[in-house]
């Protein structure tokens, strides 16, 4: 039975874990781009809707779309003005401008809002089924992700822009023949990204308490999802996230909380060298 | 620029450097300090960010089992000096032993393996409580004397190791191995192809890249007296050294020099007169950097650029 | 004679100082099917690839009714009415067939007209409406040839480009290809196509273009292009 | 008979599960110029890149002066005397024209310092003449020029075999005539050559024999004049219906 809690309490995570890293496998797999902005999109979209839930008490789920429509202007913005002047240039080169201008998206965000970990409290109350306990805010979490990430996917799957973002990562001199303009499917696919981490960002919010403290250790589980699911693909995503998320749940109860992050970082360099596109991986980019 | 004048460009810089607690407080002391250390960390990233243009970012990585390995040998009684040795010797042998595998991986997944390389260091340093002290850090032995004498002793410290980096770096770019890597950062195809064992000169940028991390990492130990994992393997640091190289210039000689002492002073300046938006500049730098200067300072063609100026300050001089 | 649909002189192109198209002049009719031959690396693809705008040209002109499209990107060259299937399909993985003909009316928003040109696309080809669901990439060569063309075709093009039909596909599919050409020629569409087996685009032309390393060599009526013994010279080269 | 410099035995290369190589079995004698022809797409760079060990076959085996190379590195291919040239050239870009036949002089030719791989460098870029370019960056070159580049980087290299891979490409008909007259020159010291092409012209006057790849198989391995009147070199060409009508013409060529 104590194995079924672990285990649910890593679905759930895992959940949460996929819509976190979504966005940034997609900004990966499709412009190729390592977006270090990732962490500090999901605590800005955490803050936003903390801050119009404590500000002005609207509840997170009405905040979520427009937290969500705002991330993507900002993402988009990005992509067109600054990041796809060098978007074809080695690694070395868009890493670095990535990070640098997280410096400047977290130096105002502490700045604004310092780095008091915040939380929407919800207050929901639990559930207890055969003996499996389990929040009713984290079930809602994990529903919500979900949400989200399935929408990614028909969004991908089912529009006609999906199309287009998955042609341009297929295969880009052939889009192009189908009248697609690159540099705007790249703007898109960021502001994707960005929008794909404020929503997580305002999930996470009604889950745990958020800081500016947490951007590193949530880009990191995105690099780590990424490399076990494989790049730009949603299914990727999903089951990277969740074995990201039972490992960890395993692997905290096991060796202790503080070793969790540790096994998925090995893991993470273990498959890197073993098999560099991921357990589902089809290759990025030909 | 003639080697000669680099050779005494660097020699100027490195005495003057020296000469700071002639002139100046404690304060400026610890600037001098920091500016050398990171010098030589630029340095060294050159070997496989410059030359060889491998996106690395695993310098936290060695700096920080640098400190880790410094300190944990003073304490078990081994002296200082021969603690920076161990430390040295135990870092170029963890990049060597992990530079055949990781540098399998090209690209993006170079960079991110050299990434999750600090942070699987730093995760592991930090559980591993009952010989690193985990998460409360580490005292490490402080030497005797005064602040200014300790300081005095840690910028010599600092600059020797600065100059035998440099040493290193000026063999390297005149031998065999420096062609070779700089065949390997052109075109790793072609450079297998005229008979270079790449794999093996790879390995040998790596370790080199991390051998004297460990130095800096374990002397950086001894001097602060005290370290924990957040601060030794700040991923911070990783980013900041190859943002350092690229503003001198990537793969010369001097530009690591260059670039680091041109952010260090910028970012002390930044820090204090912008003390709440100091990242938020050094990112601002950072982005115009990678947008406006891809090459670097020592790149550009200052003549042409005078020339030009001239040229449009005589066409705005002329008579409409 | 009738009035040429496009219209391409002495056009120059390459890729960075690799000059690929040395002075190239051809035009196509509206209404009719023109070939291009010429034995591989002669520069076939490059021209189509300029016409497209997916390479730059570095001196000439191209237009299109008139109309000049020389410095077009892309898009604004799909948007004046060419459309153009590149060499070896490039299908997109990971789309299913309808996705990937859908995409060829990416830039068109009249939905009832795509849908009808959807199903004129699956009654030239049946095999696609019962693949529709199917990955594109797992067709095999002749259906993918198919599926290109129907792409080609859902943008409602005024001119076609093919580049190399029949690569890798066995004669029989050859034929039923070309017999779906010659429908689509007839219901209006004027085609370019690009194509190594001589007698093939021959076949279906009428009139052809000889390149050779980069230049228009003979050119005129295909039936007696194939009557002329220097061809065989323009590929073994004797 | 002397064993051959380069002999390979029914050697294949698999793609998943395409057969870009297969079963291809020749050899060459020292001192040959060989072309291998076939059309685009026929695996003849693949072919060269099992030969260099950039790729590694999946079956067969290939031998150089006697020695199994099948499975070897390109470095080691490099030292041992196989050198090749590609068809996208492929310069070190931002290194002077010396320091890239240098690079092949020190480390494929095996030079102990760089002083001496730079005089052997001169040598070369003054054979193939571009001692005028010596100090400029390669990126500074014309195609043509960078063509003649990696000839010297090639030679610099000192090589018993040599492959050419499409040397000719993209340049115009006196830049061909120059280049192949350098090949010429260079058969005459004695190296042996393996010219890949895809246009017959070019290889027809140079080798004294012809490989012909199509669809990773050799189709036909004989002397120029045989080579041309091949049916299934025509059909490989110009398309099984052109050879047949050509077959119905009374009189052609």
């Amino acid at each position: 039975m104590q194995y079924l809690q672990i285990l649910v309490n890593g679905i759930v995570l895992g959940a949460l874990y996929a819509c976190l890293a979504v966005g940034f496998s997609l900004v990966w797999g499709v412009l190729n781009v390592i977006n270090m902005l990732h962490g500090s999109f999901i605590i800005l979209g955490g803050y936003l809707a903390f801050f119009a839930w404590h500000s002005f008490g609207i509840h997170p789920l009405l905040a979520l779309p427009f937290v969500a429509a705002i991330l993507y202007g900002i993402g988009y913005v990005t992509q067109l003005m600054v990041i796809n002047r060098v978007v074809s240039q080695p690694v070395l080169t868009t890493l670095t401008l990535t990070f640098g201008l997280d410096l400047i998206l977290y130096n105002f965000m502490t700045v604004y809002y310092t780095a008091t970990p915040r939380r929407v409290t919800l207050n929901l109350g639990h559930i207890d089924i055969a003996g499996i306990f389990m929040p009713i805010d984290r079930l809602f979490g994990m529903l919500l992700a979900l949400l989200m990430t399935g929408l990614l996917y028909v969004l991908l799957r089912g529009s006609r822009i999906g199309r287009a973002i998955v042609a341009v990562r297929m295969d880009g001199a052939a889009a192009a023949l189908m009248g697609i303009r690159i540099d705007r499917v790249y703007a898109i696919t960021f502001g994707i990204g960005a929008l794909m981490a404020g929503a997580a960002g305002a999930i996470f919010s009604m889950v745990f308490p958020i800081t500016t403290n947490l951007t590193g250790d949530f880009l990191g589980k995105a690099f780590v999802v990424c490399v076990i699911g494989g790049l730009g693909s949603v299914p990727g995503a999903l089951v990277g996230g969740l074995a990201l998320g039972i490992i960890e749940s395993f692997a905290g109860q096991m060796f202790g909380p503080q070793h969790a992050l540790t096994v998925g970082f090995v893991l993470m360099l273990a498959l890197l060298v073993v098999k560099p596109t991921g357990l589902t991986g089809i290759k990025g980019y030909e | 620029m003639s080697p000669t004048m680099r050779y005494v460009i660097f020699a100027l810089w490195v005495i003057a450097l020296a000469s700071v607690p002639l002139w100046a407080g404690n304060y400026f002391v610890r600037m001098a300090i920091l500016i050398a250390m990171f010098s030589g960390l630029t340095m060294s990233w050159n070997f496989i960010g410059g030359f060889t243009g491998y996106p690395s970012f695993a310098t936290a990585a060695f700096f920080g089992l640098g400190c880790y390995a410094g300190a944990l040998s003073q304490k078990a009684g081994v002296p200082m000096v021969l603690a920076w040795l161990v430390a040295t010797v135990f870092v170029g042998a963890f990049a060597a032993a992990l530079g055949a595998i990781v540098l399998r991986l090209r690209g993006h997944y170079f960079a991110i393996g050299s990434i999750a390389l600090v942070e699987v260091t730093r995760l592991v340093i930090s559980s591993w409580g009952s010989l690193t002290g985990g998460g409360d850090g580490l005292n490490v032995p402080l030497i005797q004397g005064s602040p200014t004498e300790v300081a005095v002793t840690f910028l010599g410290v600092m600059l020797a190791i600065m100059v035998v980096v440099f040493v290193v770096t000026v063999i390297v770019d005149r031998n065999r191995l420096g062609f070779g890597l700089r065949c390997i950062q052109q075109n790793e195809d072609a450079a297998d192809m005229v008979g270079i064992d790449t794999t093996r000169y790879k390995v040998f940028a790596f370790t080199l890249s991390a051998l004297f991390c460990g130095t800096i990492g374990a002397a950086y130990a001894s001097w602060t007296g005290y370290i924990d994992p957040t601060d030794s393997f700040s991923i911070l640091m990783s980013i900041k050294v190859p943002v350092m190289c690229i503003l001198g210039g990537a793969g010369t000689v001097l530009g690591p020099v260059v670039g680091a002492a041109t952010f260090m002073i910028l970012e002390e300046v930044l820090w204090a007169n912008f003390l709440d938006y100091n990242r938020a500049i050094l990112g601002a730098v950072t982005v115009l950097l990678i947008l406006f200067l891809p090459g670097g300072l020592l790149r550009i063609n200052y003549r042409e650029l005078m020339a030009r100026y001239a040229a449009r300050s005589k066409r705005s001089g002329a008579p409409a | 004679m009738a009035e040429p649909l496009i219209e391409v002189e002495s056009l120059s192109a390459g890729y960075g100082d690799v000059r690929v198209l040395w002075d190239v002049s051809l035009s196509v009719e509206t209404g009719e099917i023109a070939c291009i031959v010429g034995s591989n690396g002669a520069g076939k693809t490059t021209l189509l690839r300029t016409i497209s705008g997916l390479v730059r040209a570095t001196a000439g002109r191209i237009s299109i009714a008139g109309e000049d499209i020389t410095a077009c990107t892309p898009d604004q060259v799909l948007a004046r009415g060419i459309a153009h299937v590149p060499e070896g399909r490039r299908l997109f993985r990971g789309l299913t067939v309808r996705d990937n003909l859908m995409l060829g009316a990416y830039l068109r928003r009249d939905d009832a007209e795509i849908a009808r040109d959807l199903e004129y696309v699956y009654s030239l080809f049946p095999i696609l409406h019962e693949r529709q669901r199917q990955d594109a990439t797992t067709l095999s060569g002749g259906e993918q040839q198919m599926c290109a063309i129907g792409r080609g075709i859902m943008s409602r093009p005024k001119l076609l480009m093919i580049d190399e039909l029949s690569l890798g596909l066995a004669p029989r599919l050859v034929e039923r290809l070309s017999e779906a050409l010659l429908e689509i020629n007839k219901a209006g569409l004027t085609i370019l196509l690009v194509e190594q087996d001589v007698m093939t685009a021959f076949e279906l032309a009428r009139h052809g273009f000889v390149i050779e390393t980069g230049r228009v060599g003979m050119h005129g009526a295909t039936k007696d292009l194939a009557e002329d013994p220097a061809i065989r010279q323009a590929y073994l080269g004797m | 008979m002397s064993t051959p410099l380069l002999s390979l035995e029914r050697v294949s290369k698999n793609f998943g599960g395409n057969r870009a190589v297969s079963d291809v079995t020749f050899s060459l004698k020292e001192g040959e110029i060989v072309g291998l022809i076939g059309p685009n797409g026929a695996g003849k760079t693949t072919l060269v890149n099992l030969i260099t060990g950039v790729q590694r076959a999946s079956g067969g085996t290939i031998r150089f002066g006697g020695l199994d190379v099948t499975d070897q590195r390109p470095f080691q291919a490099a030292r041992r005397g196989l050198a090749r040239t590609f068809q996208i050239v492929q310069p070190f870009p931002a290194m002077t024209v010396l320091e890239n036949v240098a690079a092949g002089a020190l480390f494929g030719g095996e030079r102990t310092s760089r002083a001496d791989a730079t005089e052997v460098a001169r040598g070369q870029l003054e054979f193939v003449g571009l001692a005028a370019f010596a100090d400029r960056p390669a990126s500074a070159l014309t195609l043509a020029g960078r063509k003649r580049l990696e000839l010297a980087k090639s030679l610099a290299m000192n090589p018993k075999l040599l492959m050419l891979d499409e040397v000719n490409a993209g340049l115009n008909a006196s830049e061909i005539d120059g280049a192949l007259a350098l090949i010429r020159k260079v058969a005459e010291r004695g190296v042996t050559i393996l010219v890949i092409e895809h246009l017959m012209k070019v290889v027809m006057s140079l080798a004294q024999r012809l490989l012909v790849l199509h669809h990773g198989e050799l189709i036909a391995d004989g002397v120029p004049a045989e080579i041309v009147d091949d049916p299934r070199v025509i059909e490989a060409y110009l398309g099984g219906k052109f050879a047949r009508r050509l077959k119905e013409m009374p009189q052609h060529g």
